[in-house]
């Protein structure tokens, strides 16, 4: 474990190519991790994520990707990453190959990586059209019963990144509140790098926390509300009035591009992406 | 009182609501199902219990979530646990009464379309996908879908199957595998369809008052069968209304509210 | 959900020739309601439990028995179940047919029940003689690697009885602590008997506790330290010097016997049993 | 201060905690295991991570627990979790450096049985059986197994085999798909043993103050090999000693304090 800057763990840990793994399911989304890729300009990446959610709507836009393994690809009680859907739809800025799972697919790929087993099996996959998109879903009979159960090939990134409340200065990290597959993403992973609210002398931990202990953490990032506009439980809230405001700003290619250049590319870091963005997010009008 | 005057919406949203008993076990997605198992509680059955796949097990919101990870149903709920234990030993493991679906396109045997809009690999218009829809989908006891009907919505054939109804209908879907009866009900702006014994047909088997048979018919891409006797829905009470509205206004409070930023920017 | 004695709970849900687990590891474990199986003399049950601990060695010196799956049979710390051997070595009272596991294994198994897959996978069993002599333990390929991985069959108990710290008045139970595989044990149950060291009004429980909904709960029974000599953490610790004192009393037939008619068989419930045993427990020499 | 006396099982532990390094992640069983882990810990490893199978993580108990399981290990540890968990995550995911094991018999490739003495299924002596062990052996990057020498418990044929060491030897283990390495050492209370290379069987390697070797040779159920060179291990320290008996000291005090039996019978 080593404690760096965000530009830091990026530059050493992410390179062009890998499959990586920003996870949080809506909370503890590690935004300013993205946003730092994105400035860093890394290319062909192949990403996971059970939600891509507004982070990879960015990721893939400005070209980051070549491709997306997911769940569920859109803006959570809004509507459509329009991003990611030119990507598909359209090619733009780029092809973009996807590996389309369901959640609870995707979840066992993940345990299965975690675990360091070849696959996963679930009841699932029964009944729909995603194995005959996705040719790593497969099946497999029960030795005992004969049953046929779906299987997952395991998730293993290269490097997974997260978002959490809290380090202590030995390097263990506590979420809590919604944890989505975090920890399995976590340990799936070879290297782990974790963006913290704050680093504390004690963490705030019951018993029975979800701790991840320092020694499978490669790399600490302080970075305060780095999950901004998603939220960190016991920190800040999520900023809904910014996840509607998107649907309109990633709509248009232009206004896409513009935006990320002034707030992404044209900022250095995460306080000065937020010292970018305006006080109040534009409203939205009640459609 | 009179009969309050009430919107397509609103009347869906109660129908929905009304589907669920006290005590029922309830996974939820997000929208029209998450505003109808909220007004079950507010109303009928208090003791429903809400999970949202976000892992939020016993959630009791006071505004709608926008998403389905809010901080407020983490904060409210019993227990929060992981997304694969909420998928493996709660939803698959068959802990789950009612699953409440809705979807782009359903089809006459209550199979769902949530993925694309023309063909998967060129497609007209890329869909979110499925997310947690094909499991709950085959493992909840049974389901109940909600959506507004059109003829664009309720076609003869999806252009991709993400969630399994009664697949070809006539005991397909007994015979796949799926754990769950599947759906038990779907819940539109125009009424209200249920399988048919036997062959598993979605069949218009209540109505709403002020709207036609024809109307629902009409608004169906395929030859809606209708049952022999249709019932009529009692319209929204005022108190279903008021409860219903309280919360979308509470909601819209909730998520118009000044921005986090200015906080956030006095963070070093 | 619903309130019971103890005495009601058994009489009720555990019926001669079930599968039951009584699971807990080293802490939590149900003692009360395992002496209450004895007390109410039920027969021909097959016993799962990871490590069977004094409360096994209790129930199959008493005959309740006839088949025992676990993956570790001693007394902990101190050495062996001496009714469990006398049970394999020489039928008494009984013959006692076993399923042996790895502690891998068996917890595989539980999260198989919990999750109603037919079967569970894992990287185990290698080298060893355990698939041997236990014909559920079998293999299977990697669909994606050809990789052979182990099975084990799913383990669904009709019963599985629990002890935890407290339960609140809708019946939602937490656990607090070490917590084995007993969450997997209740969820891969038919049903779930709770007994508790308090009936709380709102449940001591941070966001990400170990709780078990109400709804999944057959039936709650208060016990003040149901777990006796195991621990509560939180409540009481560990009789370290009663599990020391077993390994005297359990060695003969006759001391075991005696020992049994006296504080289970001759006591009417928990309290009374707790009341009958000498303050001190038995000194016990330092070999 | 001159050498100090001490026992051959004092000798033991303190050798095997020698074997753990600062840092080193490792998976302790009860018994001497633990005695030496937590004396690395005391000792030349203060930041050594202590893993428990009860789940408990980075464990860091003032005694020696009596159980696995025992509740100090849980209150003084980074993070407690299910036994699944550990397992699947932890150990078979491949984050343990180390593991410590014992047995009631050793082969001459590190091979161990604990399971029973005579026939499976008519034991002369039915032992406790595996639990975690055949799995810490399997995928701990390396492990150390420390028990008493004796030709009784050294055999030239295990009755049951529990746990992989080297299989047959001569790399059987490395083809079997066990992920970890392996038996890095044998640490006995006569002296330690490693895997020669390519045969992969057990030879004497270091030897103790005071102990021939031909007293370790006939210590072993099998002609035991020994390396030319056998080293000289250095006698425990002063400080080792010291910290070792504090250690169980504090141990038999807090195992043998009066029963909490007065204080439940207050109970209702």
């Amino acid at each position: 474990m080593e404690i760096r800057t965000l530009r830091d763990a990026i530059a050493r840990y992410v390179e062009d190519g890998q499959t990586i793994a920003l996870e949080g399911f809506t909370h503890l989304i590690p935004f300013a991790a993205g946003h730092e890729i994105i400035r860093q300009g890394r290319r062909h990446l192949h990403l996971v994520r059970m939600t891509p959610d507004l982070v990879y709507d960015q990721m893939i836009g400005m070209g980051c990707a070549s491709t997306l393994t997911f769940s569920w690809g859109g803006n959570p009680g809004v509507g459509s990453l329009h991003r990611l859907r030119d990507a598909v739809e359209h090619r733009w800025p780029g092809p973009l190959a996807i590996h389309e799972h369901s959640h609870a697919g995707l979840a066992a790929a993940y345990c299965a990586g975690a675990a360091r087993l070849p696959f996963a099996i679930l009841k699932g996959y029964v009944g729909n059209d995603l194995a005959s998109v996705n040719p790593q879903i497969r099946s497999i009979n029960c030795p005992y019963t004969g049953e046929r159960v779906a299987t997952v090939p395991a998730i293993n990134p290269q490097v997974t990144i997260l978002h959490a409340q809290q380090a202590d200065r030995a390097g263990n990290i506590l979420l809590r509140g919604i944890i989505g597959a975090q920890k399995e993403a976590a340990l799936a992973a070879r290297t782990l790098i974790v963006t913290v609210e704050e680093i504390v002398d004690v963490l705030d931990a019951p018993m029975n926390a979800i701790v991840l202990p320092h020694w499978v953490v490669t790399a600490v990032v302080p970075v305060p509300a780095g999950a901004y506009p998603a939220y960190a439980q016991g920190y800040y809230e999520r900023d809904n009035a910014f996840y509607l405001a998107w649907d309109d700003i990633a709509r248009d290619r232009k206004s896409f591009t513009a935006w990320m250049e002034r707030h992404v590319l044209g900022t250095r870091d995460h306080a000065q992406f937020l010292g970018s963005l305006p006080a109040e997010a534009p409203e939205r009008s009640e459609a | 009182m009179g009969v309050p005057a009430y919107t397509p919406d609103e009347m869906m949203t109660v129908a929905a609501a009304r589907m669920l008993w006290d005590g029922c076990v309830c996974f939820v997605g997000i929208g029209v199902p998450s505003a109808a198992a909220n007004l079950a509680r507010f109303t009928h059955a208090p003791n429903v219990v809400l999970i949202y796949e976000s892992g939020t097990i016993g959630t009791r919101p006071q505004v709608l979530p926008l998403s389905i990870g809010d901080g407020e149903l983490a904060a409210s709920a019993t227990a929060v646990v992981s997304l694969p234990e909420i998928f493996s030993y709660w939803l698959q493991g068959g802990r789950i009464d009612a699953g409440f679906l809705a979807a782009a396109q359903i089809d006459r045997f209550g199979n769902l379309n949530s993925t694309v809009i023309g063909d998967y690999a060129r497609p007209k218009t890329r869909l979110p996908g499925a997310g947690g829809a094909p499991e709950i989908a085959a493992h909840a006891r049974e389901t109940f879908v909600i959506l507004k009907q059109s003829a664009r919505t309720f076609v003869p054939k999806l252009d991709f199957r993400s969630s399994a109804g009664f697949m070809e209908g006539s005991g397909s879907r007994a015979r796949s595998g799926a754990t769950g009866a599947g759906p038990r009900a779907v819940i539109t702006d125009l009424g209200i369809l249920r399988p048919a014994a036997g062959t598993e047909e979605l069949t218009l088997t209540e109505r709403y008052e002020g709207v036609g048979i024809e109307e629902v018919v009409a608004a169906t891409g395929w030859p809606l069968k209708v049952a022999e006797r249709v019932q009529l829905v009692a319209a929204p009470t005022t108190e279903e209304l008021r409860l219903l509205r309280d919360l979308h206004a509470r909601t819209r409070a909730a998520h118009n509210r000044p921005a986090i930023l200015r906080a956030l920017k006095r963070l070093p």
